[in-house]
């Protein structure tokens, strides 16, 4: 059962040297409030695990952390979209770890799900193989790799109940997954709202996976900020 | 050569009802010449199926994007989800077709699109998956680099995205089937020859006599 | 993209010896009429694989083709609702593969999802040892379990759209893993309604893994149907 | 002996804003008794949380069941999903407690619920997640079987259903801690005496004096 409380409370679980998920997808559906509030409280070498760095050009997302030099460790799938963070790893500022993005998710899934290992065929063949086990089932030739967890997940959707239930609207991406993957979550929601005004059905994260919840940017709020992002880089 | 003719010529293998993931640049280009009639799903792997145009301005919506983060609409009939079934789709071969750029490619399908030791690196995002997980895998990409050599190769030299996948290989000058024992010149360009495809293809082409011209309008 | 066709069309894909698929859970959210068509049918020598047997005291779901002697492999996590079948296990008549229910689910999904394996805990130190490969990940036991699939799965939802979509109502339970995991998949609706009517948030299985949609009992018959089955056995 | 004594001090380990899973029977029956005030949150593995009594006949709805997949009610709060989702929130410890029966309990915490060689065959259905995954294991059984021998056993006789996983014994006579070294007696039911409780249990008591009676109402 989730208790609601304000995002600088909520930047506290969050200290250094922590473990920290960021949901969203390169920019998209990211919890712009936390993420704003972890790049004030100054937190450092943090292990930061997100599906790919944030919106092209970077200082987004977990840019912001980026430009801050908090990252001392980036868990992902791709980093291409952050000329800065890629200057920090080439520097060797940023230790990465990277797998393919299917088995990045699967491997926070399996962290959340009580699952030993993730066994996929995906890399075989390439320099994925010396990131990972070789196991052979059936004949047939995987590899293995290990689950992720956090110390804490922030995660972003649309609206929550108190009991910590979200609803998701559009991609709900990564945050699903990794509201289940960490020994704290907060959820970032852009309105909360009665017990039972979210119908069984439409709860995407049932509140039993959620610790906080934070109050964001009002959705109208949130749509102005993503619409000057994608109009200043021409997208829209 | 005919403006567009990358994205104009993948356009030729959509089928109706087809599901399919378009990789950046001229493969999601190749939606604009989706042939009338023709229902082409559209994947994107952060999570949503059958997507349409990018939005109006003040029309857009912050969580429905494509795998950019950029603004996108949803057809009527689309579907959202999280990034546990959308791979889960990709790898487990729900999906007909990829088509994606590339650096490199070579006779034995393999493709090498992600990383330039020491200049390059970007990490592998979705690509491996999809390369593994789609039915059919389409590269798409300039037939030389900008210095002029070869892309289509022997053996790929740069670190690889996926060993062994690739079926169609369309460039600008020439379409190639990659099948089990190799490379097979199915189409010229407008005004390309084939002695000129086999001086510009660094691996073996097993029928160099067999192509054809085809019509891209 | 799926196709419409009538129940008795889409029992024809279901042969003697095809594996077989089927979604619900002991009896509840089962596609009724599919099960009555394949019992109509008599294809034989059916490996069906599902959650558990039907409803308490046999001849519902699965049920229904273990009366009929329909079946010569059963895999599931679960028996004991159906003494026929148990009857049937006992005297080698069926062959019974066993997994703990979470795994079963894991092994489907992983079926679906082209992963190479189920990595878990759950069943070290019992007999369920006997049933997997073990292995270790960092110095931990785990429990290795190959995928399922079928040749064809038939699942139940509560709607569906032209192009496959399927939208569920209450317990969706294995359904939408069932619907990724077989070379045939064929749905079976109260209802089909026009395409768009199912908003995109509602959909729980995209039509990208939907081959056939069957028009099954309307809400209201099933309802009908499921009441008196409860007030039958006094739990309603 | 009051009536329902175990159901009723099962309801005494209910926590507000507790998550639990109960098995069928009397764990089911202690939901009944769950104190003013506190908020218990009942998980069903075929994929539901928060679910409440069941329907009024003509108001049930077919897709909305147990786990024996008869009628129950969702509370408003209440979740629905898949069982991918319900079994990766049993198995990942997401969920505070599990009661359920046994057939035999050993000192070591292990359990065996599911099979009589020869005689019972069900398959294990979800008990091996729930036992494993769980924070918190309850046994809620009859001291003895119907022949009087001690289901508290020293080592069990009966396949395993999970090992090393019990927290807490509740029968009809007595309460126990299951901790690391052994088991520890906690309470006794009205009317019953430590020296009984020695002679029906085969498994060592390591406490054997401090136990206390609680007051069940």
């Amino acid at each position: 059962m989730a208790v609601q409380i304000t995002t600088a409370e909520a930047v506290k679980k969050i200290v250094d040297q922590s473990s920290v998920m960021i949901g969203g997808f390169l920019g998209a559906a990211v919890p712009l409030k936390m993420i704003d509030e972890i790049a004030a409280a100054g937190v450092k070498d943090l292990t930061v695990i997100s599906i790919g760095a944030g919106y092209r050009g970077g200082g987004v997302d977990v840019g912001k952390l980026v430009v801050n030099h908090q990252i001392i460790k980036y868990v992902t799938s791709h980093v291409g979209t952050d000329p800065n963070l890629i200057k920090q790893i080439v520097g060797e500022e940023v230790e990465l770890e990277l797998s393919p993005m299917g088995t990045f998710v699967e491997r926070v899934r399996a962290g959340g799900a009580g699952l030993g290992a993730v066994v996929t065929p995906v890399g075989m063949g390439t320099e994925v193989e010396a990131m990972a086990q070789k196991i052979t089932v059936d004949g047939k030739p995987y590899l293995l790799f290990k689950p992720i967890r956090a110390d804490v997940a922030v995660i972003k959707a649309y609206r929550a109940d108190p009991l910590g239930n979200l609803q998701y609207q559009g991609m709900s991406n990564t945050n699903p997954i990794m509201a289940t993957a960490a020994d704290i979550v907060i959820a970032e929601v852009d309105e909360i709202v009665e017990i039972g005004e979210i119908a069984c059905e439409q709860i995407g994260t049932p509140g039993i996976f959620v610790d906080y919840i934070v109050k964001g940017h009002s959705y109208e709020a949130r749509k102005v900020i993503y619409e000057e992002m994608w109009i200043a880089t021409n997208k829209l | 050569m005919p403006k567009n003719y990358i994205a104009r010529r993948i356009a030729k293998e959509f089928k109706d009802g087809m599901y399919v993931n378009l990789g950046i640049g001229i493969p999601t280009e190749s939606a604009n010449y989706i042939p009338e009639g023709t229902r082409v799903f559209l994947q994107t792997e952060n999570g949503g199926l059958m997507f349409g145009p990018k939005p109006k301005r003040g029309e857009s919506n912050p969580d429905i994007a494509n795998a950019g983060a950029e603004p996108i609409t949803m057809l009527p009939g689309g579907a959202v989800f999280d990034v546990a079934t959308s791979f889960a789709m990709i790898r487990g071969g729900h999906i007909d077709m990829t088509v994606v750029g590339a650096l490199e490619v070579d006779e034995a399908g393999n493709i090498a699109s992600w990383k330039i030791p020491g200049k390059l690196l970007t990490g592998m995002g979705g690509a491996m998956d999809l390369l593994y997980g789609c039915k059919r895998v389409i590269v798409a990409m300039t037939h030389t680099d900008k210095h002029g050599n070869p892309k289509i190769r022997k053996k790929c030299t740069l670190p690889l995205t996926a060993a062994g996948v690739v079926d169609m290989i369309i460039t600008d000058k020439a379409v190639f089937r990659v099948d089990k024992d190799g490379l097979y010149l199915e189409e010229l360009a407008p005004g390309v020859t084939a002695a000129e495809i086999e001086q510009l293809t660094e691996g073996t082409i097993l029928n160099i006599i067999e192509w054809e011209h085809i019509e891209i309008t």
